[in-house]
């Protein structure tokens, strides 16, 4: 994909040293150890380290390499996918990874299992998930009732809503007994063994550990023999322990401590969060954001370049699409759609008949331009940029109240009352945007029912569910400019990052959905 | 040599932001061994200010100047640290407030063995954990209890202030003050709180001291008659400064000052007949005139009795405050309800004007029996507390309070035309008009009470219950309230029942009297025959312990 | 003993009282919880079906007035439901947070009554009365010092300025240190207020004088008779003291990285985890009502004047 | 017990023989300013915060709204006496801007907590027996959740801002507000004004409005510096937090909490509303103080 900002990235220096502890800060901490529960940040990036995929997504070019599973293949409709195993894999205790792990972890994993206190944890994700079929013994036939094409990425994917395979003990173990360490067995190349809620969780090298993606360039057990992972909510006792030496290595490094930390000879490991890119989506059944100048206006009024010369650190990215710069399938807009032009959003608006009123605010037909909308505050940036295309808005007479922290506000008051909202939504694979905007989807857009063209809004963007690869990037194309060009349906900020800091850390590796690998990484040099 | 003399002493109390204030002006005084001095004042003559100075107990805001010698040092102004080695073991103190004056939460065994600890540690005789040494305190503290005149220390030692009586608080403050041995007692109204039987031993037990231990005493009183009665020589005080000092014989054969002649015409012990009313310039309470009973007999109190149950720390106690009461009282007359505190005189007063129901008996109030209702019974029948202060709103002015009365039994009379009425009935309790606007905090304690009873009058009640009225007042002006209540009563011909632990007022103004123990009446008949010829051995004994009453001017 | 059945109906009361009040108050929150286990702008895109499925386990989806009961039930015996964000037993999720919050909260409340005590001990032992006025200061100021400041600056300088202590608080005493004075500071404020009036009070009692007349120093004086009856009235207000150090570890606790219930309090009032959320208040209040309950049945043991009167001696 | 009691001078002001007047104060008119300089400042803090409130432009003529992309985390210099924010704003515009918003905040919690505080303990204290029961057990459930923890549940059931959270802090303070009102109550009904009242036959609502309540508004009405000044604290913890006052508002708590994560790198962005608020906390209980009946030493 197309690179506009590359990101920072630790040398790796020398040869790999086998062995030694890794204390880890970083600011949340799993909610669970279950890796099947992966709605937190820092529940998908510990438990990358105890499961494997299916498949192997390279972090540039988004290509998917054998994993788990040597072959795969689908059918024209994209509904029905046969994986091919590899044979050699097993889990922690020992058990061997077949076709029916399989099977039994992705039907525990839609169905839940009310008698064991497991909730269904990834209806939301599988989508149209009718059943696995196991073929042969390391054979396995994914069925779906309709097209799918995104479960390919899912089958590689790391960040919310991954599939982890367990062991059968696991899948048998309740809800309850998978707080406990030893009753998390899966196949990756470390093993949670220590685990105190919001406070420490441990992870210890698997010796036999043999599977690594050939892709990685890395064969065998991890070099590491232990990571512990510390949790310190407070960004500046973070990075004040970082700098004190009491540990080696955080993460969560916020934007405004880059530079200090950069100047004081610390190694900074940065990727941009694939997916979208950090922005608003417009509401289009509430007045005044139905009004489609109303939405150029404020796309035009937003000052991307701006704000990564002045505001961004060096790890975020100036936004270009909708999409974010590496995933597949990405378009550049920043020239076109998204081109900042203050002259051009009030003409915009002085053209659509919005007259500045008394109290500077503009207004038409008695509706006043004033919107409301949701913030970020997990982003730390969003609050500026946010803030600063609030402030920008208003000097072209945009009121805009911005409420920060939407986390208790409920999905109807959201599509009722909110003009704009804020989405930053990972996965690194062009589906996304039709998870989150197709009118008959997620219709982050609140696109009315009635609404002109309708159905071929829809059909745009179900035409992405039914190719891959290369065959996808004309349809990924013609979602992108539906969504800059024709309705106008978000206002991008900037492209998020995730940041690691480390000294005497190397090779911490972020993977093609940002989350930490540590397969790869070991303590020494310097 | 004197044990202690005050040579020119001064002392004035710092307020931030105020100019001092002066509490004592040069006053010099000295006390010999084996003698009793007594200072009297009226409340705030800075009696207090002088004797604390001889023990170093002045507040953190007072400034000294002068000389306070204590043997041969001069001791004005000391620390507390300085001022330890004398106390106790040179100097003793008896405070004021019995009731107060002891720690609530320490034994008294603690308390005294305190005293004792002190002094044999300061003399280095008390190696750190012997127990002969706390054996010997023990019995020491025994002796002082004795010597105090407590009979038996064993049944007290382990108990808590809050356990005894006034009379034995005060007499293990006076253990206290003896257990350093000191040479010289200095006694800050030790009696005054307490009842007057109990008065008489304790003064009596500290002439006794004084007698056989030759131990110097300085004791501070406000009642003239206590002084008279012991003292060797007395001195007044007034306004910081000594005023007049002299033997107690001097005193009764004549006195230079106005002051002190004021201070011995009040003293009621020293009195011998009822108040003549004076003429009083009648202003009718425009509240208006109703009929007035006929009646012969105002109140009458049949076999009323009333147990009281308290729950404390979840534990009940029942106490009979009053026990088959019965009296009389003729219209136009005043009645007199004495007896020591707790015997059960509010509780029967309280009956009597409907504020607390009796569990049994009858009361007739102006002949008629049976339930009155409020508005009725208020305006043939008022109440007159012991607290002016707390009787009294303190956000009402003096006009409002008096009129209080009639703006709620007549809504008919304007605002303007009840301030009219306040000003007569302020005349009526002679007091300038002026106050009409002031707030009751802003009164004295003789003015507000003054206040009480004009309000009491403002409806131009028959009968007016007095609950102790004067006894929280200074004796001069008690003395002028007395006499007031005594004008009135002629004036507007009220009945009075009059509720004193002092029966030296009853000679002032009661006509009958009912003696009550415990809640039962003793004894009840007219003033001169229970006076002047006590039936009940109790009877007698309150009469005799009334300071002054042996002497003649 | 009736004394002590009433307190205890009354302790009862209180602990229904906030247990109703807190289902009133997280009943009527305006999100369903299950929603706000997904992201905001994920939450359009929810399967219905699944949406059902999860609002059914957990027992959502039933009229308000049963789930009270069931609940009100529940917890009598106990058992508070189960965290929505992590799955765990509310009671468990606690009992795993609780110790950690009672080390630091006890060693938090020694320092700050010891603290509050030595202010108001010397503010009274003092002879000169600007050093009083000095002292007598302390107090208002940190009762009106920005608590969430304060363990930033404590951290700050202490920690990465100085040096002399880690900054998250794993391991030992030495990490204890600087969270239990963050704590103890903002506590202190108001203990020191109320022990500054007290000794001021029982300092200008009468029986203050009658102990110096027998020849006590002024330091034995505060010590013997002065401290015992100024600081005990500070136990009355046990139950608010608790109270303070549980809320004043919400702050606390993020700060210095410790896992505790001031933590698990802001996590899940962030997340609106009804179920743990409704669980602290519980704790809250059963410790509330434990502390006064202990307090008002041991109280007139340490104070005679309310023990029992057998009957008053006369003389 | 016997009473004995003394007027200041101790003596009937009717005798003609005592000159009686009170002692004459030394400064005149500026006498509070020396004798309690502390109360005066005090006055002064607030008196300033109130001016933030109505003239904030008097006090400083920039916008605490705009960016300035050219004065990024400036430190505090002449031209930005507190430094500048992420955005460049100015830090002391913002603080005096913000004045108003945390003060209105606190004045509605404040009067929120003293008018339902101070009826229910009216009404507890006055009526008794049940209703004083069932009332005091409703304060008790109050207490027993601490301040932040009930003002957190009540803000995430009511949602965030400003206004939510003042209403929640007030709800979490009516539990004072009625225990002294209670406590107030119970002590002026025992007053011996009250039976005398009573026993002329008077209203007993009547006693209530014209005697029971202005007798026992002083305590409470000292509760109301103090409560305002834990309210200010209650409602910046709340912002700091993030419950509060959505940005760009220059809410103080907000304002604090936004240094919070440069505080290694800007210090003043957090240090210096901080100092605001500790000042004008700190003023309101030295007032509070001023009101408070006086009692012992
Ligand atoms: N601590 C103090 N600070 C300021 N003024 C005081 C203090 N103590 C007493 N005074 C004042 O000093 C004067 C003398 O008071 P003192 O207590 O010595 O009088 P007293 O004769 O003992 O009165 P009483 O009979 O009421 O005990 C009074 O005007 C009183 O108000
Ligand atoms: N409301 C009450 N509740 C309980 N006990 C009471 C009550 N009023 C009075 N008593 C008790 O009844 C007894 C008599 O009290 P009362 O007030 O009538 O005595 P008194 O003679 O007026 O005493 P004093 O001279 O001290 O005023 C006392 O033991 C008192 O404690
Ligand atoms: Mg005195
Ligand atoms: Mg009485």
């Amino acid at each position: 994909g197309a690179d506009g900002n590359p990101a920072v990235s630790a040398k790796s220096g020398g040869a790999p040293v086998k062995g030694g502890t890794l204390k880890f800060a970083w600011l949340g901490a799993p909610e669970s150890i279950d890796p099947q529960i992966n709605s937190s940040f820092a529940g998908a990036n510990f438990s990358n380290n105890i499961v494997d995929r299916l498949l192997f997504q390279d972090r540039d070019t988004g290509e998917f390499s054998p994993w788990l599973a040597t072959k795969w293949e689908y059918n024209d409709d994209i509904t029905e996918y046969t994986f091919t195993l590899r044979e050699d894999v097993t889990f922690s205790d020992g058990t061997k990874f077949n076709a029916t792990s399989v099977k039994n972890n992705l039907d525990q994993f839609f169905n839940g299992d009310e008698a064991l206190g497991i909730l269904p944890n990834g209806k939301s994700y599988l989508g149209p998930y009718q059943e696995t079929q196991v073929v042969s013994d390391y054979v396995v036939k994914v069925r779906f009732s309709a097209p799918n094409a995104s479960f390919l990425q899912l089958s590689a994917h790391s960040g919310t809503g991954n599939i982890s395979f367990l062991a059968d003990k696991t899948l048998k173990s309740s809800a309850e007994d998978r707080l406990k360490p030893e009753n998390v067995i899966s196949t990756g190349p470390f093993i949670v063994t220590e685990y105190v809620p919001k406070v420490r969780t441990v992870i210890t090298r698997r010796n036999d550990y043999t599977w690594a993606p050939a892709a990685l360039g890395h064969e065998g057990p991890a070099y590491l023999d232990k990571i512990e992972f510390i949790t310190i909510p407070e960004a500046s006792v973070r990075v004040g322990a970082l700098q004190s030496g009491d540990v080696p290595a955080a993460f969560d490094i916020l934007p405004t401590d880059e530079q200090v930390l950069t100047a004081q000879g610390f190694e900074l490991t940065a990727r941009i969060n694939p997916g979208f890119t950090l922005g608003w989506q417009f509401n289009l059944s509430l007045a005044p954001t139905n009004d489609i100048n109303v939405r150029r206006a404020i796309v035009a009024a937003t000052d991307r370049p701006g704000f990564k010369k002045t505001l961004l650190s060096n790890s975020e990215g100036e936004a270009h699409s909708v999409l974010t710069d590496g995933v597949p399938g990405f378009a550049d807009y920043s020239q076109g759609a998204l081109k900042y032009d203050l002259d051009l959003a009030k003409k915009l608006l002085d053209d659509a008949g919005w007259q500045p009123g008394a109290d500077g605010i503009r207004a038409k037909d008695g509706v006043k331009l004033q919107l409301k909308g949701t913030g970020n505050i997990l982003v730390p940036d969003a609050r500026v940029t946010y803030e600063a295309t609030q402030a920008a808005l208003k000097s072209i007479g945009v009121e805009v109240e911005i409420v920060f922290d939407p986390r208790n506000i409920p999905a109807e008051q959201l599509t009722a009352e909110y003009h704009l909202a804020n989405i930053n939504r990972g996965r690194n694979d062009v589906a996304v945007l039709n998870t989150q905007l197709n009118p008959d989807r997620g219709n982050g857009a609140v696109i009315p029912a009635d609404f002109p063209d309708r159905a071929r809004i829809v059909k745009t963007f179900d035409a992405l569910d039914t190719a891959t690869g290369a065959a996808q990037a004309p349809l990924a194309k013609a979602v992108q400019d539906l969504i800059h060009e024709e309705l106008v349906l978000v206002d991008p900020q900037f492209q998020t990052s995730q940041v690691a800091a480390a000294k005497g850390v190397q090779n911490i590796y972020l993977d093609g959905a940002d989350r930490l690998l540590f397969l790869t990484t070991w303590v020494g040099g310097k | 040599m004197s044990l202690l003399s005050f040579t020119d002493v001064s002392i004035w109390y710092i307020r931030r932001g105020e100019q001092p204030s002066q509490a004592v002006a040069g006053v010099s005084l000295a006390v010999a061994p084996g003698e009793l001095v007594t200072i009297v004042g009226e409340s705030g003559s800075g009696k207090s200010t002088l004797i604390r100075s001889a023990i170093g107990l002045l507040p953190a805001n007072s400034r000294i100047s002068g000389e306070v010698r204590l043997a041969d040092a001069d001791v004005a102004g000391w620390s507390h640290n300085r001022f330890a080695r004398y106390r106790g073991t040179y100097v003793g103190f008896i405070p004021q407030d019995p009731g107060v004056s002891l720690n609530p939460v320490k034994p008294i065994g603690r308390q005294i063995e305190d005293a004792l600890r002190n002094r044999l540690r300061r003399h280095r005789l008390l190696p750190f954990g012997n127990g002969a040494h706390n054996l010997r305190i023990r019995s020491d503290a025994f002796r002082f209890l004795e010597l105090a005149g407590l009979s038996a220390p064993e049944a007290i030692y382990a108990k808590y202030p809050h356990e005894l009586s006034g009379g034995m608080k005060q007499r293990v403050l006076i253990a206290i003050a003896l257990s350093g041995e000191p040479k010289l007692l200095i006694a800050d109204e030790p009696t005054s709180a307490l009842d007057v039987t109990v008065q008489k031993q304790i003064l009596d037990h500290l002439d006794l001291l004084r007698r056989e231990l030759g131990i110097g005493i300085l004791l501070v009183t406000h009642d003239l008659g206590v002084a008279l009665d012991r003292a060797d020589r007395i001195v007044v005080m007034r306004n910081g400064s000594v005023v007049e000092e002299g033997t107690s014989g001097e005193f009764l054969h004549g006195v230079r000052d106005d002051y002190t002649r004021r201070l011995l015409d009040a003293a009621p012990g020293l009195h011998t007949g009822r108040l003549t009313p004076r003429p009083i310039e009648l202003a009718r309470a425009a509240a208006g005139e109703h009929e007035r009973s006929t009646s012969e007999y105002a109140i009458e109190v049949t076999n009323v009795s009333k147990t009281f149950t308290t729950r404390r720390g979840g534990v009940e106690h029942s106490v009979k405050a009053a026990d088959d009461v019965s009296f009389k009282v003729k219209s136009g007359t005043t009645h007199a309800l004495v007896g020591e505190s707790g015997a059960g005189k509010s509780t029967i007063a309280r009956i009597v004007a409907g504020l607390t129901a009796a569990d049994s008996g009858e009361v007739r109030l102006l002949g008629q029996a049976g339930r009155w209702s409020r508005k009725r019974l208020s305006r043939s029948l008022q109440f007159v507390y012991q607290n002016p202060f707390s009787s009294l709103d303190p956000r009402f002015s003096v006009a409002d309070l008096v009129t209080e009365p009639i703006r709620v039994h007549r809504k008919d009379i304007g605002r303007r035309d009840r301030y009219e009425i306040a000003l007569e009935l302020l005349d009526g309790v002679r007091l300038p008009h002026r106050y009409a606007k002031h707030k009751a905090g802003e009164l004295s304690g003789g003015q507000a009470q003054r206040v009480a009873i004009a309000r009491a009058l403002s409806l131009n009640p028959e009968i007016v219950i007095l609950d102790e009225a004067v006894s929280a007042l200074d004796v001069s002006v008690q003395a002028e309230i007395l006499q007031l209540l005594a004008d009135l009563q002629a004036a507007y011909s009220l009945t009075y029942l009059f509720i004193t632990h002092d029966l030296g007022v009853v000679k002032l103004l009661a006509d009958t009297v009912s003696v009550l123990r415990a809640g039962s009446v003793v004894e009840s008949a007219d003033t001169a025959s229970v006076l002047g010829n006590p039936q009940e051995e109790y009877t007698k004994l309150l009469i005799d312990s009334v300071p002054g009453s042996h002497l003649k001017v | 003993m009736n004394y002590a059945l009433l307190k205890l109906g009354r302790a009862l009361i209180v602990v229904w009282g906030a247990f109703t009040a807190s289902f009133i108050l997280l009943y009527l929150m305006p999100a369903s919880p299950i929603e706000l286990l997904f992201p905001p702008n994920e939450r359009a895109s929810i399967d219905p079906q699944a949406f059902k499925e999860m609002e059914h386990a957990y027992g959502f989806d039933r009229p308000a007035w049963q789930q009270y009961v069931d609940r009100l039930l529940a917890a009598l015996h106990g058992d508070f439901g189960t965290s929505v964000g992590t799955g765990q037993p509310v009671i468990k999720a606690i009992g795993e947070a609780l110790p950690n919050t009672v080390i630091l909260a006890a060693c938090a409340l020694v320092l700050a009554s010891l603290f509050a005590l030595s202010i108001a001990w010397v503010a009274t032992y003092l002879e000169s009365a600007r050093l009083r006025n000095l002292i007598s200061s302390v107090p208002p100021l940190l009762v009106s010092f920005p608590s969430f400041l304060l363990g930033l600056i404590i951290i700050k300088v202490f920690s990465f300025q100085l040096g002399w202590f880690p900054p998250i608080s794993g391991e030992g005493l030495r990490g204890l240190v600087l969270p239990a004075v963050a704590l103890a500071i903002p506590v202190s404020g108001p203990i020191a207020q109320l022990l500054l009036r007290n000794f001021q009070t029982e300092y200008a009692s009468p029986y203050v004088l009658t102990s110096y007349s027998k020849g006590t120093r002024k330091g034995k004086v505060l010590n013997t008779e002065v401290l015992r009856n100024a600081s005990l009235p500070a136990l009355t207000q046990g139950g608010i003291i608790v109270g303070e150090l549980l809320a004043g570890a919400v702050i606390t606790e993020t700060i210095f990285s410790r896992a505790g219930i001031g933590r698990l309090t802001e996590d899940a009032v962030r997340a609106q985890d009804v179920p743990i959320v409704q669980g602290i208040v519980m704790l809250v209040a059963v410790c509330f009502v434990t502390v006064n309950f202990i307090v008002d049945v041991s109280y007139p043991l340490v104070d005679p004047r309310l023990k029992a009167v057998s009957k008053g001696v006369t003389a | 017990m016997t009473m004995r009691l003394t007027t200041a001078s101790g003596l009937d002001a009717l005798d003609a023989t005592t000159p009686s007047a009170p002692p004459r104060r030394r400064f005149g008119v500026l006498h509070p300013v020396v004798a309690q300089p502390g109360l005066v400042l005090a006055v002064l803090v607030i008196l300033l915060a109130v001016a933030f409130c109505v003239i904030p432009g008097v006090f400083t003529w920039k916008d605490p709204y705009v960016p300035d992309t050219s004065a990024i985390l400036a430190g505090p210099s002449a031209a930005q006496p507190f430094g500048t924010d992420r955005l460049g704003r100015d830090i002391y515009t913002r603080t005096v801007y913000g004045t108003v918003i945390t003060l209105t905040a606190t004045l509605l919690a404040v009067s929120i907590a003293f008018f339902i505080g101070t009826a229910l303990g009216l009404v507890a204290g006055f009526v008794r027996g049940v209703v004083d029961l069932v009332l005091m057990r409703v304060v008790d459930v109050l207490l027993s959740v601490p301040g932040l923890l009930l003002t957190m549940v009540i803000v995430s059931a009511l949602g965030y801002g400003t206004t939510n959270v003042a209403v929640a802090v007030g709800i979490s303070s009516v539990a004072n507000f009625a225990r002294v009102m209670r406590a107030e109550v119970l002590k002026v009904t025992q007053a011996d004004f009250v039976e005398a009242a009573a026993s002329i036959g008077t209203h007993r609502l009547a006693i209530l409005l014209r005697h029971v309540l202005p007798n026992s508004m002083s305590s409470v009405v000292a509760l109301i510096p103090l409560q305002f000044g834990s309210s200010i604290l209650a409602i910046a913890a709340l912002g700091f937090l993030g419950f509060g006052a959505p940005p760009p508002q220059p809410e103080w708590g907000l304002l604090v909490a936004e240094g919070r994560d440069v505080l290694a790198v800007a210090p003043w962005i957090s240090l210096f509303p901080g100092a605001v608020i500790l000042s004008v906390v700190l003023a309101s209980n030295r007032i509070s103080r001023a009101l408070q009946p006086e009692r012992g030493l």
